[in-house]
């Protein structure tokens, strides 16, 4: 749990150094859709053929060898391959066991290949997000947002979301740690002390967002956070879109 | 539990993407039309709220592990169900693109999933029906706990429905749903208990914070025609592409109009190929490392390729890492100018 | 400036927080409102800006009633500094926070674009303008809310609690800057020798009520009527 | 009592926060910890009670080694108070929260009532015992917060800034009963004058590290050190 606070710290930490994704991604609302059709593509690959999945892998190496930045973070995060994941490709493993091919000896099963393509796309679709995400500051994903007519409300949302988040953190992990210095073991960390724990919390938000109103009243809020109009998909955008749409597309009918 | 990409072909995670779409802009509409300005920072800390009251892990009573709160039906309760779908769905778009929770195309699966039901099925039909107005702590509680793990079943019901319509597992539905159910069963009933014990907190201590803004109580008709259509165009386009697990192939196959694509007329994959010829490491795409008898005919993978896809695999690999790594030192080297 | 007239203030359970306090604030002076914990000073507060508007009695800043009609102008004319600044600073980047409020009004980019640059760099705030608020350090953050109201270039300011958690290299920091400040300016603190470093009046408040109001440096010196408030001297004269 | 050698602790995103920091703190002294806003203050206090384990170097408390095995053991021993006392307060009325603590230890349920009667009549809470802490002032909550920790009878108190948003009677209150308990003090505050009346010992902090460690009276009368770190004399100095 402890984990899941560096990683918002880290997080955010990445954001402030790497000022774009990457130049070959163009801007960042080139690169968001470069990313949904890397992901779709990577994802409309059979479910045998793991050769082609991996070659997938060449997009978030290309983009982590390029920017340098959030490897390492990235790395660190792809190594907690969800459990769900994990026991479908099992699922896969133990069902299949058909054989499909041998080499040099070992025979592979149908479901040891159908699972390996399964935790494969599951890293480098998770890497290729990741490794384009982690590097746009994300005031900057919002406007990308707006100009691809998300709602200003989901928008507005999304921001006040991703700026409170750490500051609510950090309070919930002061309580949870006064109640574990009271707690000796696991005594007072049942359920209902819990429940009391997440209340406070919660009334604590809620005040906070009373003050917060205010503090928005006063200069001048009437529903609206973005009232700067986000810029258009650009030709410039389609042209990058575009051209990385070949280059997957190669890749699928390559492999 | 969130659906993960690489379980969803396109067309199924596509589908769930526009229902969930759809709802987004209903609900923003909605709330748009509100002209409640209050409640907007409300909504924002609230998210922050669900994200840092996960942080927040208790014992569970007889077993030894932990659990920690989802929120969605505690959301709802404070919020209404439109607010509250905004506020869920923007949680799980944080967890999507910064910790990669699911990924961006089950991303759409994961708003329906986690957010639509305890909002808009699980709230109205359930808890106010049980809860009503001024609960008594008995009708809370009871409130509570069945919107809660219902909320859940159904979350966890469309996870194994939108898996299996994707064609990438081979467990049989009634395994996977055997499997899923009574896990979610236990999750949704701790679940509801944290959210009871919370309500019953606010309840004693700022019991205002309990009372349901009129306006947004409850979904009108036209909102549960829509909800039922978002279902529909969900389930049924799922249902459909899952004849056709491999969507880009099915759309190619759709304009080619041949089952096999052969090479023979598309001059993309000649052109591809010829290059392919001159560059590859194994000019023989077909080498043939495993006996052919080995290899099932019904089987979709052919050793062949298989072997010199991987070589080849790696070699894309090798000059990607290496692309990347001169023109990153290309690009850096002026600023250290 | 700011004239209260009888005005009276119970929060829903019943306590009364405020009770026939009357108050007149010149144009231009800095006044300091003291008291003991609980004695009604932060919902006195939420009064001025119109946070709560008036159940009993009048507010009016500026010649304009504090009531929902006036709220826009209201908001206009008073900046409020609250005393935790991360409840004040909302967006993603510190730049994008401080032009907030010109946006809002509706000026035209290439001013607004000045302006937040001025205030920026008069705040010695411009090089971290691309830094997301949650980054800043605890006096960089007061400093940086600071910058969100006077970049709204308010009429009157009101402070609650300025220099809780600053260390005293930055507390010294806001002395200054809230010295060379022109407007009307309001503070409630704790803080009697930020009090006596900042403000030429002071009013003493005690359950609710204005019990005593003078020239700062009368009414803090005077360790009876202090006394017999909850408060002490300021500890430069101890 | 606390013996502290070669710490060093960076956050996950490379801020190195305590720097090969050495400190023994003798039993029943009072020390006080002072520096600049984000000198390492708080990250040292999370190092005392356990919150934090040593990365490298080592603490120990009355002879025991602070890490993972012996964690009741410290939490037994050290109570904290924490800069901010909603973090502290988290059930449903004020007496709940106080008793929380001597629950889980296991005691009796009479000895509990008495205790907590007690603690809270000493500090005049006894009749908010009822009352939702989020309903208290800010200077109840302070010593609600309190209470909480001097109910587990400590043998090292830690406190992080205890006398913000204390009015001045309240604070001189707080020192007097720090001033009381002969147990092992430890005190992180930018208020130098409170410093100045509870602790024997200062020490300075500036960048993870402690520059400068002596007598109260002696190092916070020097204006050179203290204003090299980003200090200033005691108000009542200047
Ligand atoms: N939301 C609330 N509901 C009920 N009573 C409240 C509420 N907020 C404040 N009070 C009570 O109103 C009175 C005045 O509170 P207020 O916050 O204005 O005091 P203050 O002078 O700002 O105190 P402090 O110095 O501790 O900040 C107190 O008795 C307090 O308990
Ligand atoms: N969670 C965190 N992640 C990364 N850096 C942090 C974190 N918490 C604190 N820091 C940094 O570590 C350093 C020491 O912080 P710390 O909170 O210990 O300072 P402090 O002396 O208590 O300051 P203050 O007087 O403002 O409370 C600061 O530079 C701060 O920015
Ligand atoms: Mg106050
Ligand atoms: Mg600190």
């Amino acid at each position: 749990m402890q984990s899941r606070v560096s990683s918002i710290g880290s997080a955010l930490a990445g954001q402030e150094t790497a000022a774009q994704a990457s130049p070959f991604l163009g801007s960042d609302r080139s690169a968001l859709l470069v990313t949904a059709l890397f992901i779709l593509s990577l994802l409309s690959i059979s479910k045998f053929n793991l050769p082609g999945v991996i070659a997938f892998g060449a997009f978030p190496l290309f983009l982590m060898s390029v920017a340098k930045g959030p490897a390492g973070m990235v790395t660190k995060r792809l190594l907690q391959i969800s459990p769900f994941v994990l026991v479908m490709a099992s699922g896969n493993l133990l069902l299949d066991r058909s054989p499909v091919m041998q080499i040099s000896g070992v025979t592979l099963s149908g479901g040891m290949i159908s699972g390996a393509v399964i935790v494969a796309k599951s890293i480098i679709s998770l890497a290729g997000l990741l490794s384009v995400t982690l590097c746009i500051p994300f005031y900057r994903i919002c406007r990308a947002l707006e100009a691809f007519h998300v709602p200003e409300v989901l928008v507005t949302q999304l921001m006040l979301l991703y700026r409170y988040s750490s500051v609510l953190q950090e309070e919930a992990l002061s309580m949870q740690k006064a109640r574990d210095l009271r707690s000796f073991g696991r005594r007072g960390r049942e359920f209902s002390n819990t429940a009391s724990l997440v209340g406070s919390l919660l009334l604590r938000t809620v005040n906070r967002a009373e003050r917060l109103y205010r503090a928005m009243a006063a200069r001048g809020f009437h529903g609206q956070m973005s009232t700067r109009h986000g810029e258009k998909i650009s030709p410039g955008d389609w042209k990058t879109i575009a051209l990385w749409s070949l280059l997957f597309l190669a890749l699928r009918l390559i492999f | 539990m969130h659906m993960a990409d690489a379980l969803l072909s396109p067309v199924t995670g596509g589908a769930f993407w526009i229902a969930s779409g759809a709802l987004i802009g209903y609900s923003a509409k909605k709330i748009t039309e509100e002209h409640d300005v209050m409640k907007t920072p409300l909504m924002g800390v609230l998210g922050a709220f669900v994200f840092a009251a996960q942080m927040i892990n208790f014992s569970i009573p007889g077993t030894g592990s932990s659990g920690h709160l989802g929120g969605g039906l505690l959301l709802t309760v404070l919020l209404g169900p439109y607010r509250a779908f905004i506020t869920l769905a923007s949680v799980l778009i944080i967890q999507c693109l910064f910790f990669a929770d699911g990924g961006l195309l089950a991303l759409g699966c994961n708003i329906f999933n986690l957010a639509f039901f305890p909002a808009f099925i699980a709230y109205p039909f359930i808890y106010r029906i049980i809860a009503g107005n001024a609960p008594t702590p008995g009708k809370l509680a009871a409130g509570s706990m069945m919107a809660a793990t219902a909320g859940l079943l159904m979350g966890a019901f469309f996870v194994v429905f939108e898996t299996l319509v994707s064609g990438i597992t081979e467990l049989p539905f009634s395994t996977f749903v055997l499997f899923m159910l009574p896990v979610h069963l236990a999750i949704g009933i701790i679940e509801g208990l944290v959210t009871w014990g919370v309500l019953a907190f606010v309840a004693r201590t700022d019991p205002a914070l309990l009372v349901p803004a009129k306006s947004s109580v409850r979904p009108r008709f036209t909102f549960a025609l829509f909800a039922v259509l978002a279902l529909l165009v969900g389930s049924v386009v799922s249902w459909f592409a899952s004849s056709q697990p491999d969507g880009l192939e099915w759309s190619i196959k759709k304009v080619t109009g041949s089952a096999e694509f052969s090479p023979a007329g598309n001059p993309v994959h000649e052109a591809l190929a010829a290059f392919q010829q001159k560059m590859a490491f194994l000019p023989d795409y077909g080498f043939k490392s495993a006996p052919e008898s080995l290899a099932n005919p019904e089987s979709p993978v052919n050793a062949g390729t298989s072997l010199s896809g991987i070589v080849g695999t790696l070699s894309v690999l090798a000059v990607a890492g290496t692309a990347g790594l001169l023109l990153g030192r290309k690009r850096n080297e002026p600023k250290h100018l | 400036m700011i004239a209260i007239e009888g005005l009276s203030f119970s929060y829903p359970d019943g306590t009364k927080a405020i009770d026939q306090m009357s108050l007149a604030i010149a144009e231009g002076s800095s006044v300091g409102i003291v008291g003991a914990n609980g004695a009604g000073k932060s919902t006195l507060v939420n009064h001025l800006n119109g946070f709560f508007l008036p159940m009993e009695g009048s507010v009016s800043i500026g010649g304009i009633r504090v009531n929902k009609k006036n709220l826009d102008q209201i908001h206009k004319m008073v900046g409020l500094l609250f005393q935790n600044p991360d409840d004040q600073l909302f967006m993603a980047r510190l730049y994008d926070d401080v032009a907030f409020g010109p946006e809002n009004l509706g000026m035209k980019a290439a001013d607004i674009a000045t302006l937040v640059e001025n205030v920026l760099r008069e705040l010695n705030l411009w090089e971290l303008r691309d830094k997301p608020p949650a980054h800043l350090s605890q006096g960089q953050k007061r400093f940086a809310s600071f910058a969100t109201v006077l970049v709204m270039n308010p009429e009157v300011i009101v402070m609650d609690e300025p220099t809780a958690d600053l260390d005293p290299k930055n507390r010294r920091k806001l002395i200054n800057l809230i010295n060379g400040l022109g407007i009307t300016k309001v503070t409630v603190s704790h803080d009697l020798d930020f009090v006596w470093d900042t403000c030429q009046r002071v009013c003493i408040m005690n359950k609710g009520r204005i019990v005593e109001e003078g020239p700062a440096r009368d009414i803090l010196s005077n360790r009876e009527l202090l006394e017999a408030n909850s408060l002490e001297l300021p500890l430069r004269l101890q």
